[in-house]
């Protein structure tokens, strides 16, 4: 994990108010070689968009400090962008495994990926503890497991207390980066997550750096509307990027519906190192052209799906009453 | 406010109750004959109707993908009306129509009750907030710990043999709901002396062991096969308890490495039902659990999705129909 | 603060779904002599009417175990309800202090109130360990000053992970009861706050028993229109009530506006312990005859206030599109 | 999906920037000459006026209520039009159109970016987010050390002289905010040479200890007083920077316990102009801050109501101006 402690505390808010940007520039800007990463989502809004531009600007010697990763993990280990992962799990779906990740950490191809293992709750821990900047917070997970055996940022102490009860110590991430791909967001980076929302307001706050990407971006007093929803605030957002369909081939709740015969086809392809590379070939490319290649038709039918089984209140409708009397309609 | 508040005790709204009751299970999709033992039905099958058995009504039920899922979708739309379902994505009491492909499968999103954060959903588990968990793992030892995280032989866990998906929420899981379910394929290899690395704590190295950690959860209480259903004695070491039809105690001991413990009068395991299997096929339309994964690869996109969403059709007005009476 | 460790930790949900019950009962079943307790609000969405139920039905003994407190807890120390306040901030209003608090610490006036401070992030802190079944989280907040030096439950620690910072430790609380009021909950125990939600979703997840009271008791299927609201899930619930106006003289967002005359009338009056007792044997009363004495046009005017600053999309208005083509036109 | 995604370029919605500079300060109100002195104010106007100049355009304002309040509105509506309220009970970036009657006040919900918890916010506090916080207190010493919890005199922790509020969220704010605002009435027993007990951390000891216990924030940075504004030299000592009008060094000196520092040259604090003090007279309609607590009860439920609302219509229909420009 990054460094406990850093003189380099997240700064003011930007000067500019308007953060956005193209996801190409957002990537280049703020993903170097050797940076540390963290994803949003969860086989479910992840910034798959943002994760195949990464392999796009060919990065390399990535860190990725998460927690449960799926195919945007597989892709860019599969292209040697990443040379440790700390987190809970990885895999592509449902049945296949992560078969790049299995390819790098027991054969070394592309190259060795280091793995240090938390469970699920270690790894929301460490980014509460990244986000209140504490050296830690104390857990029972892990406790009589090797998990702690093998990760050496993990701590063993007894309650301090004096309650006689072992506790885990789980360190704060840090990482240098964020991306997170939601529903909505304003230009000031005032992101809304409808659905659930996994760790991503913990690794936004964690992080040094956080870039959204959002379907859509919509104007601030949009955001008003519904202030419950903005799960990511502005000042610990640095870059703003719409990308339509970001999470494709993953699920995006209330928006569309997860395009599995693509991910299982990557499954597929992605066992073999040749066909894979075909794969790269195929599908790394700008995120317009990719959408235009999925086609129009593909992604409205999963549009249409989503529309069928989720259909969440709109953020925006605060329809103001028509007169302050209908205050009254509260209680009748 | 033209009139008065309401007493407090004529409140309209009633609890999210089922007309259906756990001694008599639902038969949703009016199937003929629907308590019938199945004629045809996979050993798959079987596994997760049996899981799903472990759910009682009216429990919270921490679930995961595939075949857990499966389990708790079923449990819910059979002998368990009122169980409600925890997804460690964020959702809570949820009504999948069908098998989920991740665990933020927006199908998990559902007529949720709750849309959160996952720390929350680990805050409330480690609490002990929630009933019965249902993980898988890879290896499994005879006193119920697990290991998902990698299959080390003779080399390294940086460089193992075969490296494992890890631990997800299964270490939590079992740390802290009051009891957890393990379903896994009964593998001699899987089911071995001393797990590789153990990812979660079953019932460790002797029985008090899980309370001196001062866990939440009480641990593993069963292991559901494709071969049988194991329970865990009082000392904590597995307990052979029902074989699935055409299985013999001498068949499991076969695939254990232990000496395996077994129950005094050992049962054999309940068949699904016309009605079980009926549902189960209809929670996963496109066969991607319960009948390998092939189907979709042979099917356009076109195809997918009709099938995908007649399902989905047939399940949401099942829950329609069970949910009318609560909002009457 | 309450034991760090309990054996009987929350129970299974409760066998029975429906937790409907009249605000009466609630108080009489869950709050004892004696009993720690928790309240939501701050300022805002407090429950009001449970706290003047507690003072009706002569509860004594009571540690509130909270953050800061304003009308409630001065009412109820002046009535003798309470013995010790674990918390951060008391007062009565903006200006007012609270006279009775003030009486009882400076003057053992019923009788002594024992204090022990911590800060506003330490009492959020402290729920948040008790939510989470740990014996105390860490924070750099109080330290350097004499909170720690008053308040022996705290401790301060160096850093175990060698970076030389000293934390300080806040121990779980874990109440006995929490009483959080909110705008709607369903019979199952489903409580959705709009606007600010304060650390109520920490306390009746710390406490051993959870009262919700609220404003409107709708149906399971409301609740499952806006998901996002539920920040207190049935699982931490115990009782349900329906108390309409129940945060009176305070706001409750989206509902009512503070009744800021009455409140200050409340100041005015428990300045002295003659005028106070006055105002006790006026307004501790059920709490459909306090609402009724209060009086509708009054209450109307405190929603039609509300009315006209916040009004928030309807928790409902979850609409069905006519048909599923409707969800394209997300991107339209 | 009947068109292609728009090239992320050519997004529409714009940031929320009023088209009014910093440089050239709003004027809202159409006060005639508005950034004349104003010819009557009174010492509370002055002082919430001289905080709400410690705020900068553009910054994040930790507020809490009463004149903390004020001067945080007042900045958004005069010269820090693009600043963003913060407060502890779980608002960020609302427009209220008045004085708060407490922390959750629903004024503080309008129009908020983000509606969330306590825990939330002081999580993003501890780690620094915030730029500016505003607090009160009872008593302060030469460091910036601050009481908030008991004046004990000869007395003890447990039954003090005089028992205040507390901390609330004052001992929060100044170990991490950026910097931190502290407002005050000038009377000797407050600028005490040893408060009773340091409830919110100022300079401390000594100049580094802050940073020795790991503290986000700088502390305080500015003392604003009826009298006087003071800032911190390097040690971390208190230093007089401006006396308000018709105050001299030796008017502050007097009602301060110890040998005070004193700015080579010490200005006089800037007045306030004709719009700032309109301003602040609509933003407190019912005198509850700036000029005494009796008003009131000197009116009925219903006046009260009626001029709280005249001047809520008076300030939204500044915003909604103001914002107009950003959702056209």
């Amino acid at each position: 994990m990054t460094e406990l402690f850093t003189d380099d505390r997240p700064d003011a808010p930007a000067e500019t108010y308007d953060k956005t940007t193209t996801l190409e520039d957002a990537i280049a800007d703020y993903v170097t070689d050797g940076s540390s990463v963290a994803f949003g989502g969860m086989g479910g809004r992840d910034p798959e968009a943002a994760a195949r531009e990464i392999v796009r600007q060919e990065k390399t010697g990535l860190t990725v400090l998460d927690d449960a990763r799926t195919t945007l993990l597989d892709i860019m280990v599969g292209a040697g962008c990443v040379d440790e992962y700390v987190g809970s799990w990885v895999g592509t779906s449902l049945i296949s495994q992560g078969h790049n990740i299995r390819n790098a950490v027991e054969n070394g191809v592309p190259h060795h990926l280091e793995m240090r293992d938390v469970s699920n709750f270690g790894s929301s821990l460490m980014f509460l503890a990244g986000a209140m900047d504490v050296p830690f917070v104390p857990t029972r997970s892990m406790l009589g497991t090797d998990i702690p055996e093998h990760n050496d940022d993990l701590e063993v102490i007894e309650d301090p207390f004096g309650s006689g009860d072992p506790l885990a110590l789980v360190p704060a991430a840090r990482p240098d980066v964020a991306i997170i791909h939601v529903q909505r967001c304003d230009p000031l980076g005032n992101a809304q997550i409808r659905g659930n929302v996994v760790n991503d307001h913990l690794k936004a706050r964690a992080a040094e750096k956080t870039i959204i990407t959002c379907e859509e971006l919509v104007t601030t007093d949009e955001i008003r509307e519904a202030p419950e929803l903005t799960r990511i605030p502005f000042y610990t957002v640095d870059a703003v990027a719409e990308v339509p369909f970001g999470s494709h081939p993953w699920h995006c709740y209330g928006r569309y519906y997860a395009d599995l015969p693509f991910y299982r086809e990557y499954g597929l392809r992605s066992q073999d190192r040749e066909d894979f590379l075909e794969w790269l070939e195929e599908w790394i490319c700008p995120h317009e052209e990719y959408i235009e290649r999925i086609g129009e038709d593909r992604l409205a039918t999963l549009e249409r799906m989503e529309g069928e089984i989720n259909t969440p209140a709109p953020e925006g409708d605060r329809t103001p009453p028509a007169d302050a009397a209908n205050a009254e309609e509260t209680h009748e | 406010m033209s009139e008065q508040p309401k007493p407090t005790t004529d409140a309209e709204p009633t609890a999210d109750q089922s007309t259906d009751t756990a001694d008599e299970p639902a038969n949703p999709l009016d199937v003929d004959r629907p308590h019938e033992t199945a004629a045809d039905y996979t050993t798959t099958e079987l596994l997760a109707v049996a899981a799903a058995h472990e759910i009682d009504d009216g429990e919270t039920a921490f679930i995961g993908v595939g075949m857990s899922l499966m389990s708790g979708v079923l449990a819910k739309y059979t002998h368990a009306p009122n169980c409600q379902l925890v997804a460690e994505s964020g959702y809570v009491g949820s009504v999948p129509p069908g098998v989920v492909q991740s665990i933020s499968d927006s199908v998990l999103g559902v007529d949720a009750l709750v849309a959160t954060d996952q720390c929350e959903i680990f805050v409330d588990n480690q609490r002990g907030a929630f009933d019965v968990g249902i993980i898988g793992a890879g290896q499994i030892d005879s006193r119920g710990n697990t290991n998902s995280t990698a299959v080390i032989g003779d080399q390294t866990y940086d460089q193992p043999k075969v490296r494992l998906p890890g631990s997800g929420g299964s270490n939590d899981i079992m740390t802290s709901c009051d009891r957890t379910v393990v379903m896994m394929r009964q593998q001699r290899r899987a089911f071995t002396t001393d797990v590789d690395y153990v990812t979660a704590p079953g019932h460790l190295e002797h029985a008090d062991r899980r309370e001196e950690l001062g866990f939440a959860g009480d641990g593993p209480c069963a292991v559901v096969t494709d071969m049988a259903v194991f329970g865990f004695d009082d000392d904590g070491e597995m307990v052979l308890e029902s074989t699935h039809p055409g299985v013999s105690v001498a068949d499991v001991r076969e695939e254990v490495q232990w000496d395996l413990r077994v129950a005094d009068e050992v049962e054999t395991t309940a068949e699904p039902t016309r009605s079980e299997v009926a549902m189960l096929r209809t929670i996963d339309p496109a066969d991607v659990v319960l009948r390998g994964t092939d189907y979709v690869y042979e099917v356009e996109f076109d195809e997918w999705t009709e099938t995908v969403r007649e399902h989905w059709d047939e399940l949401r007005s099942i829950h329609d129909d069970s949910t009318r009476h609560d909002t009457q």
